[in-house]
């Protein structure tokens, strides 16, 4: 086995990315109010594990991630596919933005709502989408 | 609500998204993917039925009226091909189960397919031209996947060309929504239509015309931007060559229907003028392309580019017959060829090869294969009574009412020549004798195995579909004929997505 | 580690009590914790000198500020001034640091000061090679850089 | 007021030409890398510039990622010059 | 009538079922159904003879007025009795023909199908359904005279004779579409008896051409005749039907069934009867060259088809009397001739007349019944053959013409007489001669004799008795085609008259000839490399050429370069588009250049970055410039209000570059293979392109028709989507679905990436084939281009960039840098330009 | 501004095509990625271009003050860099891997499928 | 006033941002190698992007635009220098040249060509031995790539 990174980017990648993850959820969350959303966040999310692959290689890397990419876009799409069917039950168009005013003990409000699910859908696809190519790509290469 | 107009595109990104969950349970995704294409045609009707109902079925998404969000409209044109698409869902699906390999359902041929599927219903049913952009890509990335699927040194040359044509083809295409945002400053088709109606610069919008043209042409293969159909179509696994042989090109046809009959139909003295011209080269080339060629799926290949230019002639004649010459086209070959490229996967089954001059011996072994062979090998002919017939006595009757000679003359001497190339295949991979040294273990097999009788049953199918329009085509024919209708007075269309009032 | 975890918990305590999720609200939440835990540290040994690591830190930001806008004037003026005063050269600097994480933190602070650049740690860990770009006189740069590690040791350790 | 900023906009911008070409010239594939890194970290500068300039702190945000992600490309230039690519490529 | 058709059809369905039980049996089970239909229609004899017409109608697709009703008249009942009778026979004789041939299951079915369309060919009133079974046929034909499939003469002979026949029908189906365009109705009933002047209409000449073409491909006419004697690769019983009695007549049929509405014009009386003589002449002619009896029976026909052409030229109501009569004639007595010759051919072994000779005294039977078909053929009295002939001089007399077609017809008389006589009395007379053993030959069976021997007599029958043929059958035929009652009678003995003379003078030269005719025959071998020339030459000029013209498309158009064809496509946008915006805009616009100095630089450095990517010798450099690129892509988003796209530029363009840098760790360096030419073309050809874009950029900048939509969207983006990112409410709410759909691109992408790397044929042998992938063989390399490991690459690139700088004196780092891990820094040459003097280090 | 972006935005487009003239199908990919760029930066100037005035609502109102930049060709934009992403991804291990099985990197020699 | 005095301290934070970038720009043309352009870069480019930051937090005043600017300080202060160190090292090792007026290199001889093991000069005999013999633990550079 060779050794991928140096001691350096070790240390800075076990103390980036999960820094980069944090900010790669808080840019998910607020996306519908400030730049951001699914999209970015899941970028974010894939670069910080690709920060991780190229520092620790593919194996850590799976192992970090513990899901298969390929269960992440199957998930994402999935998450992102549910976000079409609530209107039906209302007997209003596919996609339709349903929401759901949530009262969290201590009298804040949090606004669940399909977009929101569906941005989940967009970040999971995305992560798992750029991170199944990443691996392969360097798994190939490591060979 | 109308959800059958979003129902064929739901149902296949579902089928394709569970595929994915489901990536390492290969009988799972083969189940997945019957009941998902069977789901597809059903949903196909109902919206069928719809359309005959009501005309346009229409359908907000996200709630946003038109021309805000995106809006699903489905005319007949529309319906008829997604119907089509259903029927081709279903005839690969059940293909599929005896000629993918479990590699291949691995590495995502099911949901690949159904996304395929997904982008090819997307297009049709999408009133939004960015839309349009953003499914044509669906389209085209699993029908890249695909078409790689294997990784075979043919499947990546082919793919090299197949790839860039197409990508220089979206950027154009791309460009084109740009600029015409920038003129407009929307996106809905039926809005653009309004807009560049009442627009006073005409020429301007016949320079986006030409490139819409040229960008769904490269999509469509026409000529002189057909290249990269004919290196590629035959390298990939048999069932995805079939699939893209039916539907792929259609897409393109169907977009060049949509806009050039919606959106830019105020100077057809040009447009339609300069589609014509498409339309005599494309049928010409495409089958003296094929008349130089000794592989099967490469004859069809290039048998797609020369059909393709019978539909886009009905277009550019544009007169009511012609539409519905070039829908009905698109009707018949939509499942013959798609039924050849099965077929030439039996003999390859049997034969291990698609070069004609190592088959033969067919007709002797497989007297039955031979019979499907000839019901759409004869029906691409436009032999009668086969369904290629009415589409061709369509179109040249349409070309001869519109005094067209050089182009129905060109269409007349294409048809020959289609014959000539089929009456080829027949010759040498039904009638010769089995050249010596090819291995026929398979063929001379007596027992019919159970795989092979599962590639026939798609086979089957369609080849009675062929068999069924050519006895009985005046359904088939109102169908195109209401479509044509349609096509011809876009306000009705126009009226349905922007709710008549506005 | 440890310590700022327990400083964030009794933050969020704080935030959660007053029901305000305001900026200035979870600042105030903080330094709560941090006086709270001031008081208890002495009890806890996993807790032990926390509160003595913030004026330190403080100490060694301004400390770096220094450095960074003073050497980087110098480089500047290297950089600027047509001839180069510069003697640049790889030098091996014995390291105390010892866990990755501290030896990671002087060889990035060490590049963040002008005029040197950790290249690399030996496989061993004990030496880091530095680029320096001023080796006129090399003793005078080994010491200061030995500082600059006592200092980035005394925040983490 | 505005004189500053485009003053700031403009020592800014010279700077990136000047970074742009180091990143022409090279000689060498770690030169460029490191050209394309500072000129990565001039956008993120940039976007503070401009986010003073127009008085809106969402650009912040792209100076945010701009500093987390750019990074990454001199990392995969290094992993690759590591595994043995040529350094004059 | 319909069900007449559709019972032959069901027929044809039914045998291969049938046949697993009875074998060739199968045959005389099947002859039943057209022996039926005779009777059947039969029945209908006298009251058609009556002059009343049977109509039954049937929808079929009536959108495009394609209807199923088909008619019974005089015309159409001689040709359904014809095709039923003969068709009875026919079956019967191929049981007997065929029997043990493993195939002749498949044989039936194509027979009978051939016999349904024949049947509703000349049943149908309906121009499409006409043209549909007229297809029919053709095909059916083509399975029939390619029956022996594993031969390659056979195949071609197929194949020409469908080219042919399918190239006019397709010529007909443009006339078909003309003359219903110009009557308004694709009913022949309606056409004929529309009021509408169809010879007046200006499309008249055109549609005539294209529907006589049909008819001449199909009825064999010169130039087209060629492809009928090389059907004769088919089975017997195929010739005997097909190319005698049915098929071939099928154009004649046409024209006849036309003629009322179609004829009598100039066009039509000078085309008809010219090419219907040449064709006569050209068939006698080519006749007796032939030694083959089927050669010799098909090209008599050929002369058949010709005189019947000329009759339907001539077109007075004595031609229409001989028209039907000799159609008649014809058919009883060819059809019954090559029944004969079948059974000599399948007898004797050969039926090569040179090779054949004193067979009678084995076949007495065969022997009599060629004898009396043959003085049918020569038109000597008493039969049949005799009273159509004396007819057609009496039509020829009639009418006046150029003497030129008299004496073709007259010398085409000679020659048929000789032909008769060949093939009455070479096989059977003088001594023995044949490759099968004398013991050997002898009748075949009643299966085979059935036919001949009724149609002899029927033959025989007709001629003696020619007033009741004529009455019941040709004279109904004949007023169907002129289009009213013709006046006239058939009968044996009209007098002494100058036809009479005229047959006696060619029945006498006819036999001198045939007593000279082995000597004819190599004397007329000096006309070979004229007969050589002929129209056949053409045939397969034209398939050389659709085959060369194809090759030659090939090699130029679809030429396995993706740079053509790049090249071509932007050639073709370029040319399209702006040959639009010139021809079709008034370039106006406004110039509006206020910006800033650091916009300025942003759009610089993404032109310069993009030319450095385009110029670099470097690979990585090009990728560096195109981080550069991405960057400053980033920076115009975020100068230009798009925080969201700069954000994602900037992830995108940092993936993007590694992505790149991991993928071209394997690829080799660029390298320059074209040529400065090439590259100025291509350099042109962008440019050209990218003038264009910047023109439309800049017309639809100064040129705002309409305020865009997103007024709303940005309006409502807050109270109705709950959102106040604009940009992101869009992406998952307005336009929800479009991000739906990219985010599936991105997951197949993905997918396809993963499958590209992990999947391939050494992974999982086997799995291409299975799933029918093409599979090439390995590619041959030249050793020269292989390229084993990167220090190759890197070695390959260094060689080229040092030749592609020699010379030069910008001296690089690109040095031959064999090792670059050396310890040994010190003995690196010099490669920077501030490296000149290096000092020791310490 | 607009103006100089037409020129820009051509000139990408132009080196975009020479790119992909190239022989080298690394060169292609290269063609492909300026393809996208130029096109993307095509919409995004055809809509029109304002500076400083993000698509955003602050907070506390319920419309932006003032005009805001057209955020929907942002919108557009933000898909089809997306798409051009997933497909330049495709394409770049595409030759990655066609230069694997076919050693050679000359589309020239690309061409066994296709005469 | 304190507005006047705040924007002119936000001037003069913007003005020195842009000149320390300028500083950076100008040293990684000018500068002789890889090495010492790296320098400028890392330090002066990290410093223009700190002071430009300081800047926004004046500007804005808002809590949170703060704590996103110094996010963004911090982010850069981290991540510059281990992207100089990866390219540096890299660089290094495969033989970027380096400048003539170089005065030492104490890194060149501890860098074994066979094995590729980075010493430290301090290691006893055994571990130099062990280290000889350690054969699980590749090197760090490829040596040479796969036939
Ligand atoms: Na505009
Ligand atoms: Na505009």
């Amino acid at each position: 086995m060779m050794k991928p990174g140096t001691l350096i980017l070790h240390a800075a990648a076990r103390f980036l990315v999960p820094l980069q993850l944090l900010f790669s959820v808080f840019l998910l969350l607020r996306g519908h109010n400030e730049p951001g959303g699914g999209f970015i966040a899941g970028l974010v999310a894939a670069g910080a594990f690709t920060l991780y692959l190229f520092t620790f290689g593919a194996a850590v890397t799976r192992d970090l991630m513990r899901v298969d990419p390929r269960n992440l876009i199957g998930v994402g799409l999935f998450i992102g596919m549910i976000s079409v069917f609530p209107a039906v039950l209302q007997g209003e168009p596919f996609l339709t933005a349903q929401w759901w005013p949530v009262m969290l003990p201590g009298g804040t409000e949090i606004k669940l709502s399909t977009p929101l699910i569906f941005d989940i859908g967009v970040y999971l696809t995305v992560f798992g989408s750029v991170m199944l190519m990443m691996i392969a790509l360097t798994e190939a290469e490591e060979r | 609500m109308s959800f059958e107009v979003g129902l064929p595109i739901v149902v296949p990104l579902l089928t394709g998204a569970l595929c994915v969950m489901f990536w390492r349970y290969n009988a799972i995704q083969r189940a997945l993917s019957l009941v998902g294409s069977l789901a597809i045609l059903a949903a196909s009707i109902w919206l069928l039925v719809s359309v005959l109902n009501e005309g346009h079925v229409v359908m907000h998404m996200g709630n946003w009226v038109a021309p805000f969000g995106i809006t699903l409209v489905a005319d007949m044109l529309s319906a008829i091909m997604v119907v089509l698409t259903g029927m081709m869902a279903v005839a690969i699906a059940i293909y599929s189960l005896a000629s993918a390999s479990p590699s291949h359902e691995r590495f995502g041929y099911y949901p690949l397919m159904h996304l395929l599927l997904a982008g090819v219903c997307g297009s049709f049913l999408t009133g939004d031209i960015f839309n349009l952009y953003v499914w044509f890509e669906v389209m085209l990335v699993a029908s890249f996947a695909l078409l790689i699927l294997g990784g075979e040194r043919a499947q990546m040359e082919g793919a090299v060309k197949y790839v860039t044509l197409n990508l220089v083809s979206s950027a154009i295409f791309l460009s084109a929504i740009g600029l015409l945002y920038g003129l407009v400053g929307t996106l809905n088709m039926a809005d653009i239509a309004v807009k560049l109606g009442s627009a006073e610069n005409p020429g301007l919008i016949d320079v986006i015309a030409v490139m819409f043209l040229i960008a769904f042409g490269i999509k469509a293969a026409a000529f002189p931007l057909f290249f990269w159909l004919p290196a590629s179509y035959h390298t990939g696994p048999v069932a995805v060559s079939a699939l893209f042989a039916g539907l792929l090109t259609k897409v393109g046809v169907y977009a060049l229907f949509r806009v050039f009959t919606l959106i830019f139909n105020q100077a057809p003295e040009f447009t339609h003028e300069l589609l014509l011209w498409v339309a005599a080269g494309t049928m010409l080339t495409g089958v003296l392309g094929a008349a130089a060629q000794f592989e099967f799926r490469r004859i069809l290949s290039f048998h797609i580019v020369s059909q393709i230019g019978y539909m886009i002639l009905g277009l550019a004649l544009f007169t009511p017959l012609a539409l519905i010459g070039g829908v009905f086209y698109i009707m018949h070959h939509i499942i013959v060829k798609t039924n050849l490229f099965l077929i030439s996967g039996i003999t390859h089954r049997l034969l291990g090869t698609y070069d004609l001059k190592k088959l033969g011996g067919m007709y002797k072994a497989r007297p039955f294969l031979s019979v499907l062979f000839l019901i759409p090998a004869l029906s691409l002919a436009g032999i009668p009574p086969l369904s290629g017939f009415f589409a061709k006595f369509i179109i040249i009757r349409a070309g001869v009412e519109a005094s067209a000679w050089v182009v129905t003359f060109i269409a007349l001497l294409v048809g020959l020549l289609t014959l000539y190339s089929m009456i080829k295949i027949w010759a040498e991979v039904f009638w010769k004798k089995l050249p010596k040294g090819v291995d026929d273990t398979a063929l001379t097999a007596g027992k019919t195995s159970g795989s092979l009788v599962v590639l026939y049953i798609p086979v089957v199918l369609l080849g009675a579909c062929t068999l069924f329009i050519g006895l009985h085509g005046q359904p088939i024919y109102e169908f195109a004929e209401y479509s044509a209708q349609q096509l011809l007075n876009p306000q009705g269309y126009i009226d349905a997505v922007l709710g008549g009032g506005q | 580690m440890t310590g700022f975890m327990w400083n964030l918990l009794l933050a969020i305590t704080w935030v959660v009590l007053t029901g305000d999720v305001g900026g200035i609200n979870i600042l105030f939440g903080l330094l709560v914790g941090y006086a709270v835990l001031g008081i208890m540290q002495r009890q806890m040994p996993s807790l032990r000198g926390y509160t003595r690591r913030l004026p330190r830190l403080l100490r060694f930001l301004a400390f770096f500020a220094k450095e960074l806008v003073v050497a980087n004037l110098t480089v500047a003026f290297d950089i600027i001034t047509p001839v180069w005063h510069m003697k640049p050269g790889v030098i091996a600097m014995p390291l105390e640091a010892k866990t990755e994480l501290e030896i990671t933190m002087v060889a990035n602070i060490i590049s963040l000061t002008p005029g040197t650049l950790s290249l690399d740690v030996s496989d061993d860990r004990r030496v880091l090679f530095i680029h320096a770009m001023f080796l006129d006189n090399e003793q005078e740069l080994r010491d200061s850089l030995q500082d600059m590690e006592r200092r980035v040791l005394e925040i983490l350790r | 007021m505005e004189i500053i900023y485009l003053i700031a906009f403009g020592l800014l911008s010279i700077s990136m030409l000047l970074i742009f070409i180091r990143l022409l010239i090279g000689p060498t594939l770690p030169d460029r890398v490191v050209a394309l890194e500072l000129l990565a970290t001039v956008v993120v500068a940039m976007a503070g510039t401009y986010a003073i300039f127009t008085d809106r702190s969402s650009f912040i945000d792209v100076a945010i990622v701009g500093a987390l992600t750019a990074f990454l490309a001199a990392i995969g230039f290094a992993r690759f010059l590591e595994r043995g690519g040529p350094r004059d490529d | 009538m319909q069900l007449a058709v559709l019972v032959i059809y069901l027929a044809a369905l039914f045998t291969p079922w049938l046949f697993v039980r009875h074998q060739h049996r199968t045959a005389y089970l099947m002859a039943l159904v057209p022996a039926a239909l005779t009777v059947w229609f039969a029945m209908h004899i006298p009251e058609v003879a009556a002059g009343a017409t049977l109509v039954q109608e049937f929808q079929w697709v009536p959108g495009l007025d394609i209807s199923f009703t088909m008619v019974l008249d005089g015309l159409s009942l001689m040709f359904a009795l014809l095709i039923c009778g003969i068709g009875t026979f026919v079956v019967l004789y191929a049981g007997a023909y065929l029997k043990g041939n493993a195939a002749q299951n498949r044989f039936l079915v194509v027979l009978l199908a051939f016999m349904g369309s024949m049947l509703g060919l000349v049943l149908a009133d309906n121009l499409i359904t006409l043209f549909v079974f007229w297809e029919l046929t053709s095909i059916t034909s083509y399975l029939l005279i390619g029956f022996n499939h594993q031969s390659a003469e056979a195949r071609k002979a197929a194949l020409q004779g469908l080219i042919v026949t399918v190239a006019g029908g397709l010529a007909l189906l443009a006339g078909f579409a003309m003359l219903g365009m110009m009557a308004g109705s694709f009913s022949i009933q309606e056409i004929l008896s529309s009021s509408s002047a169809i010879n007046q209409h200006h499309l008249y000449s055109a549609m005539l051409i294209c529907v006589l073409l049909g008819a001449f491909t199909k009825s064999a006419q010169f130039p087209f005749h060629f492809w009928l004697p090389n059907a004769m690769a088919a089975p017997t019983p195929v010739s005997a039907y097909l190319h005698s009695a049915t098929m071939v007549k099928a154009g004649i049929y046409l024209l006849a069934r036309l003629q009322p509405e179609l004829g009598g014009t100039q066009l039509w009386i000078v085309v008809l009867t010219t090419f219907g003589a040449v064709t006569m002449l050209t068939g006698a002619f080519m006749a007796i060259r032939s030694t083959d009896l089927k050669k010799l029976l098909a090209y008599s026909t050929v002369m058949a088809l010709g005189t019947l052409t000329l009759l339907l030229g001539i077109g007075t109501e004595l031609a229409m009397l001989a028209f039907a009569a000799y159609l008649l004639a014809h058919s009883l007595y060819k059809g019954a001739l090559f029944m004969l010759a079948g059974i000599v051919d399948h007898e004797a072994g050969s039926r090569d007349v040179t090779e054949l000779g004193g067979l009678r005294k084995n076949l007495p039977l065969t022997a009599l019944l060629v004898g009396v078909a043959a003085l049918s053929l020569a038109g000597i009295p008493p039969l049949f053959g005799f009273v159509a002939k004396e007819l057609l001089l009496e039509s020829m007399l009639d009418g006046a013409f150029h003497s030129f077609i008299y004496v073709l017809v007259m010398v085409a008389s000679i020659f048929v007489v000789t032909v008769a006589s060949v093939i009455a009395l070479r096989p059977f007379f003088g001594a023995f001669k044949a490759p099968k053993e004398r013991e050997k030959i002898h009748e075949p069976p009643v299966a085979m004799l059935v036919g001949p021997v009724i149609l002899v007599i029927l033959s025989l029958f007709a001629g003696l008795m020619p007033a009741l043929a004529g009455g019941w059958i040709t004279q109904p035929a004949s007023n169907a085609v002129a289009g009213f009652t013709v006046e006239g009678y058939l009968a044996l003995w009209h007098g002494l008259n100058l036809p009479l003379l005229l047959s006696a003078i060619s029945i006498a030269a006819g036999l001198v000839l045939f007593k000279y005719w082995d000597a004819a025959r190599s004397k007329m071998k000096v006309l070979d490399p004229i007969v050589a020339r002929g129209p056949e030459r053409g045939y397969f000029w034209f398939m050389d050429a659709i085959v060369w013209v194809a090759e030659w498309q090939t090699r130029k158009l679809q030429n396995g370069s993706m740079r053509n064809y790049m090249r071509t496509i932007v050639l073709v946008f370029v040319g399209l588009t702006g040959y639009t915006l010139l021809t079709r805009y008034q370039l106006h616009w406004n110039w509006d250049v206020s910006l800033y100095f650091h916009e300025f630089i942003a759009v610089g450095i993404l032109v310069a970055a993009g030319g450095a990517a385009c110029l670099t010798h470097s690979r990585l450099g090009s990728v560096a410039a195109m981080g550069a690129v991405g960057f400053s892509v980033a920076l115009i988003f975020i100068l230009f209000s798009a925080p969201d796209l700069g954000i994602t530029q900037i992830l995108i363009e940092t993936l993007t570059v590694i992505l790149l840098v991991l993928v071209l760790f394997r690829l080799p360096s660029f390298s320059n293979i074209s040529t400065t030419r090439e590259r100025i073309r291509d350099a042109a050809v962008a440019l050209l392109a990218g003038v264009l874009i910047t023109f439309l950029i800049m017309i639809t900048i100064d040129v705002q028709l309409f305020e865009p939509i997103s007024g709303y969207m940005i309006e409502n983006s807050y109270p109705l989507a709950h959102g106040r990112n604009i940009v992101n409410v869009i992406l998952v709410d307005y336009r929800a679905l479009d991000t739906l759909g990219e985010i599936f691109v991105l997951a197949l992408a993905a997918m396809g990436v993963y499958a590209m790397i992990k999947f391939n044929p050494e992974t999982s042998p086997g799995a291409n084939h299975y799933a029918g992938t093409l599979i090439l063989p390995k590619k041959e390399l030249n050793e020269k281009d292989i390229v084993h490991s990167l220090e190759e690459i890197h070695q390959k690139m260094l060689e080229e960039q040092n030749i592609v700088t020699a010379g030069s004196d910008n001296d690089s780092d690109d040095e031959a840098d064999e090792d670059p891990y050396t310890t040994d820094r010190d003995e690196q040459n010099g490669d920077d330009q501030e490296s000149d003097n290096r000092e020791p280090r310490s | 501004m607009e103006p100089i972006m037409a020129i820009a935005v051509g000139l990408m487009y132009a080196a975009a095509i020479y790119m992909m003239l190239r022989r080298s199908i690394v060169k292609l990919v290269i063609g492909l990625m300026l393809l996208s760029n130029a096109a993307n930066l095509l919409i995004f100037t055809s809509a029109g271009m304002t500076r400083g005035a993000p698509p955003l609502i602050p907070e506390g109102s319920t419309i932006p003050d003032g005009i805001v930049a057209d955020p929907l060709p942002q919108a557009l934009i933000l898909t089809a860099i997306v798409i051009a992403f997933g497909v330049l991804a495709f394409a770049v291990v595409l030759i990655h891997r066609a230069y694997n099985i076919l050693r050679t990197d000359n589309l020239d020699q690309m061409k066994d499928t296709d005469t | 006033m304190i507005d006047t005095i705040v924007n002119w301290i936000i001037a003069l934070f913007m003005l020195t941002s842009g000149i320390f970038t300028l500083v950076a720009a100008i040293g990684i043309l000018r500068l002789p190698d890889l090495l010492t352009r790296m320098h400028a870069s890392t330090k002066a480019g990290a410093l223009g992007v700190a002071l430009m930051m300081i800047a926004v937090m004046l500007h804005f005043g808002d809590l949170v635009v703060m704590a996103k600017a110094l996010a963004v300080i911090m982010f850069i202060l981290i991540t510059a220098p281990v992207a100089a160190h990866a390219i540096g090292r890299a660089g290094y090792f495969v033989g970027v040249p380096i400048w003539v007026n170089t005065v030492k290199d104490e890194l060149f001889n501890r860098y074994d060509a066979d094995t590729h093991r980075l010493r430290s000069g301090l290691e006893t005999e055994e571990e130099l031995e062990a280290m000889k013999t350690a054969t699980k633990d590749k090197p760090r550079i490829r040596v040479t790539t796969k036939k």
